[in-house]
């Protein structure tokens, strides 16, 4: 068949670890072929055994030895997917969606992650980071069993730059870090230049809002998918500039692009 | 040596997998995946005389062994499909190509198909009256042998392509639909369409789709698809492109027999991009397990 | 603690788990291998007024997530039902029993149905109008309101029971049916029935089973039940018992979220003859994960 | 639940080994509880991994740690049994059909398998010559390729009784054995006084019409089921004495109740 095949997204992958982090949260770590991914903000699309639909989960951290994703147990796929074990296999299309643009990202970027849109803006940060970018950091989570990564941002700081990053915690309850939403954590944040976020829609509105289109933002949209890969239109979104395919348009889109 | 091409009013294939349409778009997704010109071919996305956004999301729910959809008709228009669409894809894709119309009125119908009949890729116009999705569109035509015949009658009046009508398997007796179509001139009938399906979440207590219900596609309704194939056949004269849950070489085969010329290949491209290149890839070998020598000698065989 | 007790016509049963005609016999083979008496009813074969040998065999083929049927009413006739099938029940079974009647004329329903009405046990009438099976019988009674309402009228006129008209998914519109079965006097409506669906083997390139097509039921098709419940729950005032694919606890809840008041067991009953008593001991869990605290607050919760 | 569980006859067992014996025949033993097991001749159905209905398949041999099948790939649902390796589980209906009476068998019992009829045929004979009794064994196959188990009948001679069991072989072909069917291999066996059989109708067929009411036999019959435990009546049987469940009231019958 290798004639006709002109990119092979289908790849098999080998879990390595997968664990809980948080309420319902687990982190699944992937062996195999990562050469498709291309940016942070991207997802791949699994084949969970027993079940007809892929899971679209998007991509934590990669490398060139494998992927890590973060998911939340919502339905009976992915309750599968978190009693898979080490050694297990798992069909994944890789590398899908366009992905945030760290390019377009200016002097002082707010990354800003609500529950499990958090994954992302890790690999976001990392790879903003390693581009001697500033950034700074603001998660919102429900409650403090939800809370999950903040060490882990603090540690890419480390790592990264040799000072501190600025992770800023809210719960909506008030039982970890600020009380209230992402919005509550803006405080003395004036520099900021853009903003990326990932989470739900009504986060990313009220940052809109927030910010009321003085500066730009990077948003990543959630949908129910069929294909994940642009086939089936099944992930509509109607944009300022037309429809657009969640899956392959997007995730990303541009604040000014979303019609709230 | 097999041989695994078949014939469409006229039309041949070089083997009978076409993409069905709605699972395929117009095959720039996956013409990046594949090299699409192995591909008998294809059925692009159902096209309106207007664009559309389709239903509201979410518009997709999982089912055991299929899935749902309430796309409802998510298309450019026919402007775009014809000025834009058509000719990227003839430069890439060198096969007969089939064109899905949908349309919301008689005259609807006979504008978008007006308008294809000047398109020399398209060597078939496969007209859907059978897309449960759109509240006010498809579904009535579909339902009723007059309406179906109707829309038959027009179409063919305004286009010298052979004309497939799709029919939607929703109904009480799916061979009057398609002696209705027949008898007002179609050259062949598509079919199966999508079951009519639902699901819930338990968790919310409310339907899974933003339109409540929708089109149920998949593995699971392949004997529905097979059973139907198999009446129609029976009861008319002209040729069928079966489909519904066809995944493998081995349904393919079990479709022909049922009585269709080709099989079109829908939600299984979704879940597996590699889905159609695999079974084109099988069939061969097939064929030669089951002692097959020309495909097109099984079809219809299981009428014994 | 969770209240899953339901209620069908002012037949409290104490919980919505009612094994599926067909596929539980009169009950002996299950009582062997557990208590039947935790079920909250039971519908017996489908009987009668003559013995059946049923269709010629093999009368099963399997399918994804399915399998058809084409048993063709096998039973020993409602003499022996009643004289030799309910005596032995009544020594072991102590709920509320659900008697299934087919017939091949409409005096034929109302034979069996006036000797059932003698029937102490015996608690509500399901009138099969439905069964694909049987060349000259049931399907042309369920394909039109008409023939629907007849025999439903037919039967109310000699039963003082609870009568619930189960109804084919082969139709245009179910609703049209259900509507006509309530008019006519039915106290329900039971549904889904099997699909008409067919599977060719394709090494013999014959039909699997004998009599080429049968009921297709399982998994595969509780897509189409949901929505067939849903909807005909919008059509009418009279309670539904829900069936078609149910296989699980969370299947349950889904089927009374879209309308039922009680749940059939089928196809399940059969790969898993444990099926039962395992949704029965998860049902009060699951309601409990749901916040649900009696299950009769969910019927139609889904119309929100 | 444990409660209203009159008879657990849904068994975990498991693959200890899966071997091919023969054409697409192959030898699957497990480990489990065998203790619904009561005659020769029943069968297990086997839920396979991916599969709606089950797979009945008859017992070959069995004692108290587990059985012994021996299975055709026919379908879809052999090859995936086919492709089970040791150490994989497979639930199991246990104990099913009413098996053959062995107490009914008469001094010098003709014991006939026909193609993948010869398993339970095996398992018969173990229990015959166990009982003291007098068995002799006529096999028949398509071809070499496909004749099994000649060597394992002999064994048993060996091992129950220290004499020579007389084994006779037939293919259709004339490649092993005397060339033909079962019925040409009958020759001086003129002190049988019945016969079991399992195999093709046909083959069962020419047994009936060769002792013609003479003596009698238990006939194992063989039909597309749907539970394998007498619900769903899918694999009736019109008899003398009325319609039967093959699964259930067979799969053995008395040759003077079989309609041919």
């Amino acid at each position: 068949m290798e004639e006709y095949i002109r990119k092979q997204i289908d790849q098999e992958l080998t879990i390595i670890s997968n664990e809980k982090i948080a309420n319902d949260v687990y982190r699944m770590s992937l062996n195999g072929d990562t050469s498709l991914i291309t940016a942070p903000g991207q997802f791949i699309n699994i084949k969970v055994p027993g079940f007809y639909l892929r899971r679209p989960i998007s991509i934590s951290d990669y490398d060139d030895e494998g992927v890590t994703i973060i998911y939340k147990v919502v339905g009976n796929g992915t309750d599968a997917l978190c009693r898979m074990r080490p050694g297990d296999t798992l069909m994944c299309l890789m590398g899908l969606g366009n992905g945030f643009d760290v390019n377009a990202c200016g002097d002082h970027t707010l990354l800003v992650g609500g529950g499990v849109g958090t994954p992302p803006i890790y690999g976001l940060a990392k790879a903003l980071l390693a581009l001697g970018k500033r950034v700074t950091v603001v998660l919102g989570f429900g409650s403090q069993g939800d809370v999950f990564y903040e060490d882990e941002f603090k540690d890419l700081s480390k790592i990264l730059s040799g000072k501190d990053l600025d992770v800023r915690v809210a719960t909506v309850d008030g039982s970890y870090g600020t009380k209230g939403f992402v919005t509550d954590c803006l405080k003395g944040l004036d520099d900021v230049t853009d903003y990326c976020a990932c989470g739900p829609i009504p986060m990313l509105k009220a940052l809109y809002g927030y910010y009321d289109g003085k500066i730009l933002g990077q948003l990543s949209f959630e949908e129910r998918m069929g294909c994940g890969f642009g086939a089936c239109v099944g992930c509509s979104l109607n944009t300022k500039s037309g429809f657009k395919k969640v899956c392959k348009d997007g995730p990303i889109f541009w604040s000014q692009d979303v019609i709230f | 040596m097999v041989d695994i091409s078949t014939e469409l009013s006229g039309v041949k294939l070089d083997n009978p997998i076409i993409p069905a349409s709605g699972t395929f778009g117009f095959g720039a997704e996956f013409n990046n995946l594949y090299d699409i010109n192995i591909l008998g071919s294809f059925s692009f996305k159902g096209t309106t005389k207007e664009p559309r956004f389709g239903n509201p999301t979410p518009r997709i729910a999982e089912c055991r062994d299929g899935m749902i959809n309430s796309v409802g008709l998510a298309n450019p228009g026919i402007d775009a499909v014809i000025n834009e669409e058509l000719p990227a894809l003839r430069d890439v894709f060198h096969k007969p190509i089939i064109a899905n119309i949908s349309g919301f009125s008689v005259d609807e119908y006979k504008y978008c198909c007006e308008r294809m009949n000047k398109e020399d890729q398209v060597e078939i116009l496969e007209v859907n009256i059978s897309c449960p999705n759109v509240h006010a569109g498809g579904m009535a035509f579909g339902t009723t042998p007059d309406a179906a015949a109707e829309v038959t009658a027009a179409v063919k009046s305004v286009t010298d392509k052979p004309v497939y009508m799709k029919l939607s398997p929703n109904v009480t007796s799916i061979t009057d639909i398609a002696v209705a179509c027949e008898a007002a001139g179609a050259d062949g009938i598509s079919l199966i369409n999508t079951l009519l399906g639902m699901r819930i979440d338990i968790k919310r207590g409310r339907p899974v789709i933003a339109n409540k219900m929708g089109g149920f596609s998949g593995p699971a309704i392949f004997p529905v698809a097979v059973r139907m194939v198999y009446q129609v056949y029976d009861a008319v004269n002209i040729p069928i492109i079966g489909m519904g849950g066809v995944s493998t070489a081995e349904d393919v085969i079990e479709m022909m027999m049922a009585g269709a010329s080709a099989v079109e290949v829908g939600a299984a491209n979704l879940v597996d991009p590699f889905t159609c290149p695999k079974i084109i890839e099988r069939l061969p070998k097939l064929c030669e397990e089951l002692k097959i020598n020309k495909l097109t000698d099984i079809i219809g065989r299981a009428h014994g």
